[in-house]
C-alpha cells in the first residue's frame, strides 16, 4: 500500500514539477503578455494541482493536513483564473493587443538582427 | 500598592490613551489627561523617594524574573529623569488647551492629547525599563506619537519636517535594533543588567565594537548630536507651540539618558570611554555642537527655530559633560539635562503665548513688543538669562560644574571654551532683547494683549522654577550626586 | 575557513545596506519608504538568522523531537515587524498630505519650494 | 550540503536581486510590487529559518497589508520616480562605511547555526524546556510573546493603535467630500467575476482568522495574524464593493472603539493580575491553579491583540481609501 | 526513497521560481510583473508545502493557505490600481 501510494506520490510530484519549469519557460520566452498568461495558467493548474495531489498521498493519516491541503487547492483553482481573468481584461482595455501571426515572425527577426 | 509604582508609572498614561477615544469630548479629554498627567507626577515623587531611601527597586513584569521576563529597574538615575519628564508634560498640559485651540482644529484635538499621552508614556517607558529590546518597542510608541504631533502644525511644513523626522528617526531606531540584536547574539540575554554582567567576557570581540557602534550612533540620531542634527530645527520650528515645548523639554533627554545608561550601566565606562576613543570623539562633537548651533542660532529669525538651535547647543554641553568621564562631568551633565528642561520649557511655552496673539513668532514682528506683552517677554529674558548661565539661575549651576569637571580632569581650555560658548548664547538673547524692548512698538502691534493666562501662569511656574533651583541648589544637586554616583558605582 | 561558514549573514548585511542606500540616495518620498522597510526586513532575518539551530526545528513542541530554534528571536521579530507597517502606514499618511499641499513627492522640488518660501 | 541549504542560498540570492532591482526601477508602481516579491522571499527564508511565526506574520502584514496600503497611495503618485537632480556620493560614503563596519562585525560572530552559540545557552532554553510546565502551551513562540515578554507584546499593540491615530490626525477629516460621495457607484462594478468569487470566499477567510487566533497557541498564528488577516478580508469587501458600502456594513465609529477596546482588554488582563495581589500581567493569579491562570490570561491578551490590530488595519485603509478614491464615482465601463 | 521526491520537487520549484522572477524584473509592462506575481505567489503557495513535508512538519500548512489569500487579495489591490490609471488617462 505504501509502496503504491509513494509511487503516485513521484509520479504526480515529477509531473508537477515538469509542468512548472514548462509554465515558467513559457512565462519567460513567449513573445506578448496573453501567451505569456497561457504559460502562467499550466503553472496554477496542472502543476499546483499535481503537486498538491502528490503530497495528498504523504499525509500519513493526518487528516486535517489532507484538508488543508485540499483547502490550498480548491483556493488557487478558484481564486488563479478568477484573477488572470480580471488581468487580462485589464490589459485588454489598456490597449495591450495580443500579437498575431506575421507580428510574431517580425519582432522575432527584428530580435535577431 | 507602593510596590506597584514602577509599573503604574507607565502603564496610566498608556491606557489613559485608549479611553479618550472613548470620551471624545476635547475638553473633557483635556482634563482627563491632566488629571493623568497629574498622577504620573505624584507616582513619579514617590518613587524618587522610595529609591532614595531603599535604594534600586526591580519590578519582574508578569512575574517572570529576569532574564527571562521583562524587568523594570529603578535606580537613582531612572527616578531622577522619570520625575523630570512626568513634571515637564504635567506643565506643558496645562497650557496646552489654551494654546492648541489657535493651532489644532476642534476635531482633531481629542487625537492630539492621545498622542501626547501615548509620546509620554513611551518616554516613560524607555527610562523605566531594564530590557533592551523594551527600550525598542517604547522609543518606537513615543517616535511615532512625535511624528504625529509635529504633523499636527499648521504650516505644511510640519509636514515635510515630521517626515525627515521619520525618515531619521526610523533609521535610529533600526540601527538601535541592529545594536541589541548584536549584543544579543553575544550574550544571549537581553536585560541590562545580565548584559552588563556578561559584556566584559566579550569585550574585545570585533562583533561587540560593531554593536556598540550601532548602538551609539542610532542613539545619537535620536538626541541630534552635533552632525545628525538636521531633523531638529525644522520638527521644533513647524510642530505646534505646545508640543515644541514638550519636546524640547523631554525628547532629547530620555535619549540623553538612554545613552548615559548603555555607556556607563550596560557597556561599563572601561569599555566605552577608556577603551575607545570615544570620550574624544563626543569630546570634539559635543563641543563643534556648541559652536556651530550657537553661531547658526545667532543668524535666525524664527524665534522657534532660534531656540531649537540653541537647544542643539546645549545637548553639546550634555554630551561634553560626561565624556570627561569623571563623577563631577556626569553630575554636570545631569544638572543640565534638568535646568535644561526647565529653561526650554520655559521659553517655548511663552513662544507658545506669543504665538497665541500674533499667529508667528518671527522676530522681525516683535518690535516693541514688551510694552504690550511684558510678562511674556520676561519670562523669555529670564530663560534666556539662564541660557547664558548668569548667576542666580539654575543655567548657572550647571555650567559651574562643567567648568568644575573642566578643571578637575586639567582640561582648562575646555573650560574657556565653554564659557565662550555662553557668549555666543548672550549675542542671540541679546538680539531678542533688543528688539523687544529698545524698538518702537510697530503700528500691527498696537492692539496686541498679554498672553492668556492658561498659558502665562504655566510659562511662569517654569520660570520661577528656573531661579528657585537656581538658588536652592540643594535638592537639584544632591539627586544629580548621588545618581552619578550610582552610575559610576554600577559600572566599576 | 570559519568565516566561509558566515555567508548568511554576509548576505544579510548586503541586503541591508541596498535598502539603506535606497532610503538615503532616492529623493522620492514612496521610494524612501519602500528603503526603509527593505533595511527594516533585512534586519528582521538577521536576527531570524541568529536564532537557527542546524538540524533544529520550528519551536512548537511536539514529541520526539529534541532540537529546536531559539524562539526569542521569532518573538522579537514579530514586535518588530509591527512597528514597521505602523511606521509605513504613518510614513504613507505624511507622504499623502505632502503631495496635497506642495504638489510633488520629490524631496528636490519640495526643498526648492520651501526655500522660495523662507 | 543539504537541500536547506540550497534553499536557502537561493532564497538569499533572489532576496539580493530583488533589492538591486527595487533601486535600479524608476517605475513606482514596479517598486511597490518588488518590495511585495521580497517580503514574500523574506517570509520563505523564515520558514527555511524555522520561524513559522515570524513567516505568518510577515506574510500577512509585509506582503499583504504593507502592499496594499503603499497601493491605496499610487493615485496621488507620478508614475515615475525623478532622476535625483544632484548625485549623492556622500550617500554611497555613508553606506560603504556602515557596510564595512557590519562586516568587520561579523568576524568575531559566533558560527551560524550552532548550538553552542551563547544565544542558544542562556536565556532561550528555559523557554524551550520549561514553558510546558511553566505555561502549558506547546508554541512556545505563544509562551514568550504573550507570557514571559507579555509586556513587549502589550507595547507593540500600542505602537499599532498609535499608528492608527496618527493616520486618523492627518488624514481622518474632509468630511464634506466623503458625504458628497456617500450615493454614488462604488468601485469595480465591471468586475463581476472578481465579486462573485471574493463574496464566496470572505466568509472561510473570516472562518480561517478565527481559527488563527484561537489555534495559536498550538501551531504558528495568534492575535497579530489573525487580525492582518481579519482585515485583509474586510479589505477585499472594501475594494470590491466601494467605500461606502463597507462603511456601511463596517461603521467607522465602532471600529474606532473596538481600537482602542482591544489596548484596553490587554491592559485589563493586566490590571486584573495587579488587584489579585501579583504583579502586571502575571497570569498566575488568574485563576486557582496556574496554569489554567495563564491559559486564561494568553486568551484574553491574544484577544486584545487580534481586536486591535484588525481595528487599526481596517481604519487605516479606511481613511486611505476615504482621501484617495477620487474615481468612487467612475461609471462602469460597460 | 520518501526525502528525495520532496527534494527534487523543492529544486524544480526554485528553478520554476528563478524563471518567473525574472520575468517580473523584466516586465516588460505591468501586466507582465503583475502575471509573474501572481505566478511567484501560486509557487511560494507551493514550496511552503513541499518544505512542510520535506522538514518532517507538515501541519505548517496553515502559511500556505495564508499565502493563497494574500497573493490573491494583492491581486485584486493591482487591479484596483488599473482601474485608477485607466480614469486618469480618460480624464486627459
Amino acid at each position: 500500500m505504501t509502496v503504491l501510494l509513494d509511487l503516485l506520490s513521484w509520479v504526480a510530484l515529477l509531473l508537477g514539477s515538469f509542468f512548472l519549469i514548462v509554465g515558467s519557460v513559457g512565462l519567460l520566452r513567449f513573445p506578448d503578455f496573453f501567451t505569456r498568461m497561457h504559460a502562467a495558467g499550466v503553472t496554477d493548474s496542472l502543476g499546483a494541482g499535481l503537486i498538491l495531489f502528490g503530497l495528498m498521498f504523504q499525509v500519513d493519516g493526518q487528516w486535517i493536513v489532507l484538508f488543508k491541503l485540499l483547502s490550498i487547492l480548491f483556493f488557487i483553482w478558484l481564486t488563479s483564473p478568477a484573477s488572470s481573468h480580471a488581468l487580462a481584461k485589464a490589459a485588454l482595455h489598456h490597449n495591450q493587443q495580443p500579437l498575431l501571426g506575421d507580428e510574431v515572425r517580425n519582432r522575432k527577426q527584428a530580435a535577431n538582427e | 500598592m507602593l510596590s506597584q509604582l514602577p509599573i503604574l508609572q507607565v502603564i496610566l498614561p498608556l491606557m489613559a490613551a485608549p479611553l479618550c477615544l472613548i470620551v471624545r469630548e476635547p475638553r473633557l479629554v483635556w482634563l482627563f489627561s491632566l488629571l493623568t498627567s497629574a498622577l504620573t507626577l505624584g507616582i513619579s515623587i514617590l518613587l524618587l523617594q522610595q529609591v532614595l531611601h531603599e535604594g534600586t527597586l526591580s519590578y519582574a513584569l508578569g512575574g517572570w524574573q529576569p532574564p527571562w521576563g521583562i524587568e523594570y529597574r529603578i535606580d537613582p538615575l531612572n527616578a531622577f529623569v522619570l520625575l523630570l519628564v512626568s513634571l515637564l508634560s504635567f506643565v506643558v498640559l496645562l497650557a496646552a488647551h489654551t494654546s492648541i485651540t489657535r493651532e489644532i482644529a476642534p476635531e482633531k484635538q481629542t487625537y492630539f492629547y492621545m498622542a501626547f499621552l501615548l509620546c509620554m508614556a513611551g518616554f516613560l517607558g524607555i527610562v523605566a525599563t531594564g530590557d533592551a529590546f523594551n527600550v525598542f518597542v517604547f522609543l518606537e510608541i513615543s517616535a511615532l506619537a512625535t511624528y504625529t504631533l509635529i504633523a499636527l502644525g499648521s504650516d505644511r511644513r510640519a509636514l515635510w519636517a515630521s517626515y525627515q523626522y521619520l525618515i531619521m528617526g526610523t533609521i535610529g531606531a533600526t540601527f538601535i535594533l541592529i545594536g541589541i540584536g548584536l549584543m544579543y547574539m553575544m550574550t544571549g540575554t537581553l536585560n541590562m543588567h545580565d548584559l552588563a554582567q556578561r559584556l566584559p567576557a566579550v569585550a574585545g570581540t570585533r562583533t561587540l565594537f560593531t554593536a556598540f557602534a550601532f548602538f551609539i550612533v542610532g542613539v545619537c540620531l535620536k538626541l541630534a548630536l552635533f552632525p545628525l542634527h538636521l531633523w531638529l530645527p525644522n520638527a521644533y520650528a513647524y510642530a505646534p507651540s505646545i508640543v515644541s515645548a514638550f519636546l524640547a523639554a523631554t525628547a532629547t533627554k530620555v535619549a540623553i539618558y538612554l545613552l548615559l545608561r548603555f555607556i556607563f550601566t550596560v557597556f561599563g565606562v572601561e569599555f566605552s570611554l577608556n577603551h575607545l576613543p570615544l570620550q574624544t570623539i563626543l569630546m570634539a562633537l559635543g563641543l563643534a555642537g556648541v559652536f556651530m548651533a550657537s553661531i547658526v542660532a545667532i543668524y535666525q529669525q524664527n524665534m522657534k527655530r532660534l531656540f531649537a538651535y540653541s537647544s542643539v547647543a546645549q545637548i553639546g554641553y550634555m554630551i561634553l559633560g560626561f565624556s570627561f568621564g569623571s563623577v563631577t562631568g556626569l553630575m554636570a551633565t545631569l544638572l543640565h539635562l534638568f535646568n535644561h528642561a526647565l529653561m526650554k520649557g520655559a521659553l517655548f511655552l511663552a513662544l507658545a503665548g506669543i504665538f497665541y496673539r500674533l499667529g508667528s513668532v518671527d522676530l522681525d514682528k516683535m518690535q516693541g513688543l514688551a510694552k504690550r506683552m511684558p510678562y511674556s517677554m520676561a519670562a523669555i529674558v529670564i530663560g534666556g538669562i539662564s541660557l547664558i548661565g548668569v548667576p542666580l539661575t539654575v543655567g548657572f549651576v550647571s555650567k559651574w560644574y562643567l567648568v568644575l569637571a573642566a578643571l578637575e580632569s586639567g582640561w582648562w581650555p575646555l573650560a574657556l571654551l565653554v564659557l565662550a560658548g555662553s557668549l555666543l548664547a548672550l549675542v542671540y538673547v541679546w538680539r531678542f532683547v533688543e528688539t523687544v524692548y529698545f524698538q518702537p512698538l510697530s503700528e500691527a502691534n498696537s492692539q496686541v494683549k498679554e498672553a492668556p493666562l492658561g498659558i502665562l501662569l504655566p510659562t511662569w511656574l517654569l520660570v520661577v522654577a528656573n531661579v528657585y533651583f537656581g538658588i536652592d541648589t540643594q535638592l537639584t544637586v544632591g539627586v544629580a550626586q548621588i545618581a552619578a554616583h550610582s552610575l559610576f558605582g554600577s559600572a566599576s | 575557513m570559519s568565516y566561509l561558514l558566515q555567508y548568511n549573514y554576509w548576505i544579510v548585511m548586503v541586503l541591508m545596506m541596498i535598502g539603506f542606500y535606497i532610503v538615503i540616495s532616492h529623493g522620492n518620498l514612496v521610494k524612501k519608504l519602500l528603503g526603509l522597510s527593505i533595511f527594516q526586513t533585512s534586519v528582521f532575518i538577521l536576527y531570524i538568522s541568529m536564532g537557527k539551530v542546524e538540524g533544529g526545528t520550528a519551536p512548537i513542541l511536539d514529541e520526539g523531537i529534541v532540537l529546536y530554534s531559539n524562539p526569542l528571536p521569532h518573538v522579537l521579530i514579530l514586535t518588530a515587524i509591527v512597528v514597521g507597517i505602523a511606521t509605513t502606514a504613518l510614513g504613507l499618511a505624511l507622504v499623502v498630505r505632502i503631495s496635497e499641499s506642495y504638489g510633488s513627492i520629490e524631496e528636490d522640488d519640495i526643498q526648492k519650494m520651501d526655500n522660495e518660501q523662507c | 550540503m543539504t537541500i536547506e541549504f540550497l534553499v536557502d542560498i537561493v532564497l538569499l540570492g533572489l532576496l539580493a536581486l530583488t533589492a538591486i532591482a527595487i533601486h535600479k526601477t524608476r517605475d513606482l508602481f514596479a517598486s511597490i510590487m518588488l518590495t511585495g516579491i521580497y517580503s514574500l522571499l523574506s517570509a520563505l527564508f523564515f520558514i527555511v529559518m524555522d520561524a513559522v511565526d515570524v513567516a505568518f506574520t510577515e506574510a500577512a502584514v509585509g506582503a499583504g497589508i504593507s502592499t496594499l496600503l503603499m497601493l491605496s497611495c499610487m493615485p496621488l503618485v507620478k508614475k515615475q520616480e525623478q532622476p535625483s537632480r544632484h548625485h549623492r556620493p556622500l550617500g554611497l560614503v555613508v553606506v560603504t562605511l556602515t557596510g564595512a563596519l557590519l562586516i568587520y562585525g561579523t568576524m568575531d560572530m559566533p558560527p551560524f547555526g550552532s548550538v553552542d552559540d551563547p544565544i542558544q545557552q542562556h536565556v532561550a532554553p528555559r523557554y524551550l524546556h520549561q514553558s510546558m510546565d511553566e505555561v502549558g502551551l506547546p508554541n512556545v513562540v505563544t509562551s514568550v510573546l504573550a507570557s514571559y515578554r507579555g509586556f513587549d507584546t502589550f507595547g507593540e499593540t500600542v505602537v499599532i493603535l498609535t499608528a492608527g491615530i496618527g493616520v486618523l490626525a492627518l488624514l481622518g477629516f474632509r468630511r464634506s467630500r466623503a458625504q458628497e460621495m456617500q450615493h454614488r457607484v462604488p468601485a469595480m462594478q465591471q468586475h463581476m467575476i472578481l465579486r462573485i468569487i471574493s463574496k464566496l470566499l470572505i466568509p472561510p477567510i473570516l472562518i480561517f482568522a478565527f481559527y488563527v487566533q484561537f489555534h495559536g497557541d498550538f501551531g504558528p498564528g495568534g492575535g497579530f495574524q489573525a487580525g492582518a488577516i481579519f482585515a485583509a478580508a474586510i479589505i477585499l469587501y472594501t475594494m470590491l464593493f466601494g467605500l461606502s458600502t463597507a462603511r456601511q456594513v463596517f461603521r467607522e465609529r465602532y471600529i474606532h472603539l473596538l481600537a482602542a477596546v482591544g489596548v484596553l482588554i490587554y491592559g485589563a488582563v493586566g490590571i486584573a493580575s495587579m488587584l489579585a495581589g501579583k504583579n502586571f500581567l502575571d497570569y498566575d493569579a488568574l485563576a486557582a491553579n496556574p496554569l489554567t491562570g495563564q491559559h486564561v490570561g494568553i486568551l484574553l491578551v491574544e484577544l486584545g491583540v487580534g481586536i486591535t490590530v484588525a481595528a487599526v488595519m481596517i481604519i487605516i485603509f479606511y481613511t486611505f481609501s476615504g482621501r484617495l478614491d477620487k474615481d468612487d464615482h467612475k461609471e462602469p465601463e460597460s | 526513497m520518501g526525502i528525495s521526491m520532496f527534494s527534487v520537487t523543492t529544486v524544480a520549484i526554485l528553478v520554476s521560481m528563478i524563471l518567473a522572477i525574472t520575468r517580473a524584473f523584466l516586465g516588460p509592462s505591468l501586466y507582465d510583473r503583475v502575471l509573474a506575481i501572481n505566478v511567484l505567489g501560486t509557487k511560494t503557495v507551493l514550496l511552503i508545502a513541499v518544505l512542510g513535508f520535506l522538514m518532517g512538519r507538515p501541519e505548517f500548512l496553515d502559511i500556505a493557505l495564508l499565502y493563497a489569500l494574500i497573493n490573491f487579495i494583492s491581486i485584486i489591490g493591482l487591479m484596483r490600481f488599473f482601474e485608477y490609471s485607466s480614469s486618469r488617462q480618460e480624464e486627459k
